[in-house]
């Protein structure tokens, strides 16, 4: 069994224990359905709605990866300028916080003034809400970069820009891919919280008007369906992780 | 050409209170055109700071005083290209692509420096080991593969901080050889060198102009040029070292 | 009997936690009336209110968090139907004050006006079915409503940044806001006046659940004797009832609590003595009404939804 | 000039011309207030409000930060545990996917059931959105650690528990302060949203109840705290780099 | 009590496909009680990798076959202490802290280490560098640094990687000096060195015995014993070093 094997496989029977245990829970609990279904019955809810399920989870699955694209590589770039003009990360600094500190709720009238009710407000929400770990966990990469390296190649006449270039953009990668691993895990979650706000369909529209209607096994299948499409993402960015640095031993997952 | 004067060097310390670590006093050194000096001295006598001070790379922090000179190339960039003590290669590049970082810094072409390194990885004794991983390689290896790196920049004024520490008496002969017949073959007057060196048999063999150091703070304190055949006499040299 | 329970009271009141249904307005009114007035401690009662945000006050109710929630009819229905015995013991106000609000200019004075207009929906079935019955009743084509989804329960923004024509809102609250404070040419078109074509129903209501009743049915019937003491002290006295919302909520806006209090005191009831009483009709055919348009699954046992027996009075 | 007063007044020049852009972008433009009031409207209004706004964001604050440092632990301990125990990791991974995939409105009312109204269930939601950008930057700083540093300790006759606390963690330092960077920001977010979901007092109390009150300036008097308050929060942070790594040279804030 | 028992070690590519470079082939190289042995060879033959080997360090992905012995101390952990090539300081603590690691990594008490620790700093010519950070330390300095922390952990078996290459002669005759006197000076029976290097005049001041190892993949060409006062024939040595 190589350790990608085995990795799959205690996961795997952890999830099928938790799910399990909370059948049981629900079981032996006399917790109301009403509060929390049983997976089985939740289960048997998401086989009847199925068809219903197809479009809403192409719709989030497209804000969400589209506003994780456009969320990394803004967050990148920005730590890569503020690295290489400090005065622009004193400048960003306020706003990037701001950026952050805003209510969705009261951010995403005003977006929709600027970009209407279509994808494009949904998929720039997603990058506001993405682009934020990756610009600090690279920016930190960045700039706990061995002086050593630095200095060597400014020792051979490289300028900034090679030192840029060729020392703190690749060093930056496993601290953008972690920030890239918090960002993914967010991706899914910011889409279904932009369509609660303004949505025609998505899993937040599905979670949305399963809560008008009361239907609490319902808005269990949006869960676990975002679940899966985040699951999704993560592992696809573990695999880039893999793919971007062939130099580090295969690792544990998390 | 390289030169400096009357250099002063004090680190203070890194963020609190404390004495600074003076480790140059009013060091006046200077390489002509076509030299090629080695620098002796006993460890932390400030060697490396003064390669540093040459490469343009003393740490912010550093109190400097004095003068510092350094030939530019024709677009006004340091003429120089250093080679640290520690490697310094990067751990996310492959042993040739990481010896390629000396032609890209400097600006050489691609479709020149790349069959170079290829013949020189081949010669400095890594062939087959173009695409190892750089902590898949040997200690002695790695210095090796640092100074090819420093010889595909193509600059004039080669800054060499122990080029040959990690190296076995016989490869290192073999590198010194090898330095020799392409240092300063082509003596176009434009060309120097400044080694740093623990070995006093390779500055023996090499340099035209052995320096000697003082303990901390450096200051020179025997100076020798090489005389016809028997070039230095080595047990005063020793002997200085002693002092 | 009051000055025995208060003396009663002096080392032992009952707890009674009150989960609000959204931030404190004046559907509430009477209930802070009633707890500034300390007329539930003379009860016996100390009362605790929560503010539940999107919690959801029955799920609390249900699972024993809180012993009275406000709720809607269109709530306690489903929650029932999904096995939660829970049980409206009085409702709020009497009738439905729901309106669909638009700018004057638009010109939505009837349902088949909706035609061709944009509808800002909150995305629930409920809706949809009210509005499409409201406009085929009227003699107009559903289809023709566009439905756009709400962006911020802000109806200003809404309305006069044209992201929709006409949005649901409650007259007491966002019709009063919108026209008497803001100044802004609004109209409404009140639910009230077409329950020929919809179902009247109860929204805001007060539910405790089944279990509290059979454990502590004293406690329940103090609470809501002594919370329609408050509803009729409010309907007496809107401005004392205004002065009591705002000093437990200070952010809100006086003008606006002011006068929806007004406006209020006349509706919460019929008279005074009568708040709170619930009609088996409007029950049954609200029921029947989301039965038939599958907006309700399960059977809710309509029968057991509802009670004025804890009302101040009865037996 | 120092590079921090310089920095600290680049950042505050930023922030003066922001609110400048604002007031001259409302004024010139025809938005009416409701969609955006000045910024002189909302420090009147903050002003006007000043007496009520003290308990709300006193408890907000604590909720916050006791909220970031429960979490904060909680993340960089399981990034201790699953460097030391992989398998722990492999279980852990499901469940703490599933901890930032559950939408916080349905996951409220579990919390309530089991830790009541009062102040625990808040700080439980805040260390539930911090502990995982501190989880995942802590063990990426953890796994990514110097084979070099880890082989001297094991050929010095150390232990792996040796490695682990004479390299892994602090090596796991720089790592984990760059999540709770990114944590301390999401932080006093967290617990205003956790105040949505129930509570009496609070920046999320005051701002949900001026939503419902039409209170549009008292809204932006919301945020504006919300933003003081997480960059008091980050600036706690930055210094507290500063402190626990000593070796590093004074760098940029972001 | 220290051996290897035909001992190959052969690493295969990091990922992807090509041929394993194999460092070792079944080498066969025991150190006796009291023993030092002092190992030369080529760059790249495989030193670094046996003395890892022994200190239990193969990454994971290396293919070994044969035996390695090691003894163990009482408490069934191994009785080594191994320098690496490179110093592995940790950049997170000062010269004094780092120190300490060896002490903390072998279960010296406090007390005991950190008196010696103080003791030796200044006898290693690191006196008043107690508080420097490591990137404040020049190259010899760090080696050193790196040497006193092996020593701190009093383990008896010492396997060092050269530990003196970053040295000037002067001082690099010193450490050797020490290390003459320390190291085995208490031939109890149960110390041990094993030291690579590529000083032969330094293998030869301190072993009883020096092994030459071939080219990659590394095997034992040469081996000879201390004889008398002129412990070893040095020209011969440096031939065999040739071969
Ligand atoms: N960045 C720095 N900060 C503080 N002190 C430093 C720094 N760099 C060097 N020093 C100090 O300056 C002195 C000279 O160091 P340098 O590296 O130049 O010595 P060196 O002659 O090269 O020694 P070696 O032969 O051991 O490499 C040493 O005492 C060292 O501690
Ligand atoms: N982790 C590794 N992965 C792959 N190859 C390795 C690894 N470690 C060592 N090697 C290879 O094994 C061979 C022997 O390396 P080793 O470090 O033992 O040489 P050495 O004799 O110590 O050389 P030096 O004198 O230069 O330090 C080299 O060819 C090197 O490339
Ligand atoms: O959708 N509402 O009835 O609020
Ligand atoms: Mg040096
Ligand atoms: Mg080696």
């Amino acid at each position: 069994m190589t350790p990608r094997t085995r990795a799959a496989l205690v996961g795997g029977v952890t999830v099928a224990v938790l799910i399990a245990a909370w059948e049981a829970a629900v079981r032996m609990g006399d917790l109301p359905p009403f509060v929390l279904p049983a997976p089985s019955h939740v289960a048997a809810t998401a086989v009847g709605s199925a068809p219903l399920l197809g479009p809403h989870v192409l719709t989030t699955a497209t804000e969400a990866v589209l506003g994780l694209a456009l969320g990394a590589t803004v967050g990148w770039l920005l730590a890569v300028l503020t690295a290489t003009i400090p005065t622009t990360g004193q400048v960003a600094q306020p706003v990037v916080l701001l950026s952050q500190t805003i209510p969705t709720v009261v951010l995403a009238p005003l977006m929709i003034l600027w970009a209407g009710f279509g994808l494009t407000s949904k998929v720039v929400l997603v990058a506001l809400t993405v682009f934020f770990p990756v610009l600090i966990a690279s920016s930190a990469a960045i700039r706990d970069v061995d002086a050593e390296h630095a200095d060597m190649v400014a020792g051979l006449g490289g300028t900034r820009r090679h030192q840029l270039w060729i020392v703190r953009l690749p060093a930056s990668v496993p601290g953008a891919l972690a920030g890239l691993r918090i960002a993914a895990t967010y991706a899914v979650g910011a889409a279904v919280v932009s369509e609660y706000l303004a949505g025609a369909s998505g899993i937040g529209v599905f979670i949305q008007r399963s809560r008008k209607a009361y239907a609490v096994d319902q808005i269990f299948v949006g869960i676990a369906l975002i679940a899966i499409l985040t699951a999704v993402l993560v592992l696809a960015i573990v695999a880039l992780r893999r793919a971007l640095t062939p130099w580090q031993p295969a690792h544990a997952r998390l | 050409m390289l030169a400096v004067r009357d250099l002063t060097v004090a680190f203070p310390p890194a963020r609190g209170k404390g004495d600074a670590t003076v480790a140059l006093d009013r060091l006046t050194l200077e390489v002509s055109r076509g030299e090629f000096v080695a620098v002796l001295g006993p460890s932390g006598c400030g060697k490396s700071t003064l390669l540093r001070a040459w490469g343009g790379l003393l740490v912010e922090r550093a109190r400097v005083s004095g003068e510092i000179a350094v030939p530019r190339a024709s677009d006004g960039t340091r003429a120089t290209a250093w080679m640290p003590q520690r490697d310094g290669l990067l751990p996310w590049r492959r042993a040739l692509s990481n010896a390629m970082v000396g032609a890209i810094a400097a600006g050489v072409p691609r479709e020149r420096a790349l069959p170079r390194a290829r013949a020189l990885l081949v010669e400095f004794g890594l062939g087959g080991f173009e695409d190892a991983w750089p902590h898949e390689l040997s200690g002695g290896m790695r210095q090796r593969l640092a100074l090819l790196r420093t010889c595909l920049t193509e600059r004039p004024v080669l800054l060499l901080d122990e080029p040959f520490g990690a190296l076995d008496p016989v490869t290192r002969r073999r590198m010194n050889a090898w330095l020799a017949s392409v240092g300063l073959v082509s003596q176009d007057g434009e060309r120097a060198v400044a080694l740093v060196t623990h070995d006093v048999d390779e500055a023996i063999t090499l340099a035209d102009r052995i320096v000697v150091m003082s303990g901390r703070p450096g200051r020179i304190v025997h100076e020798v040029q090489a005389h016809g055949e028997s070039r230095y006499d080595r047990e005063a040299l020793l002997a200085s070292l002693d002092a | 009997t009051e000055t025995d329970a208060s003396a009663d009271a002096g080392d032992a009141l009952t707890p009674v936690t009150v989960v609000l249904d959204w931030t404190p307005n004046t559907n509430h009114n009477g209930l802070y009336l009633a707890l500034e007035n300390g007329w539930y401690e003379e009860a016996g009662l100390e009362v605790t209110v929560i503010e539940p945000g999107e919690t959801s006050g029955l799920q609390l109710v249900a699972t024993g968090q809180a012993d009275v929630a406000y709720s809607v009819a269109e709530g306690l229905l489903p929650a029932r139907a999904a096995g939660a015995d829970v049980v409206s013991v009085a409702t709020v106000i009497e009738h439905n004050t729901s309106s669909l609000l638009s700018l004057t200019e638009d010109g939505i004075e009837r349902p088949r006006d909706l035609e061709g207009k944009r509808y800002g929906s909150y995305g629930s079935q409920l809706e949809t079915a009210i509005i499409s019955a409201l406009v085929a009743c009227d003699g107009g084509d559903p289809e023709l409503v566009e439905h756009t989804p709400l962006v911020s329960d802000d109806f200003r923004i809404g309305l006069s940044e044209d992201q929709f024509d006409a949005a649901w809102v409650f007259d007491a609250w966002d019709t009063i806001r919108l026209g008497d404070v803001d100044g802004l040419d609004v109209s409404t078109l009140a639910f009230r006046d077409w329950f020929d074509c919809i179902p009247d129903w109860y929204t805001p209501l007060l539910a405790t659940s089944a279990e509290a009743i059979a454990e502590s049915p004293e406690t329940v019937r103090a609470f809501v004797e002594t919370t329609a003491r408050g509803y009729a002290a409010a309907m007496e006295e809107p401005q004392a009832a205004a002065d009591a919302l705002l000093a437990a909520a200070p952010e809100l806006d006086e003008e606006l609590v002011r006068a929806s209090s007004d406006w209020l005191a006349t509706r919460y009831a019929d008279s005074p003595e009568t708040w709170g009483e619930q009609d088996p009709q409007v029950w049954d055919e609200f029921a029947g009404w989301l039965a038939a348009g599958a907006i309700l699954e399960g059977d809710p046992d309509v029968e057991g939804a509802w009670t004025d027996e804890f009302l101040p009075g009865r037996p």
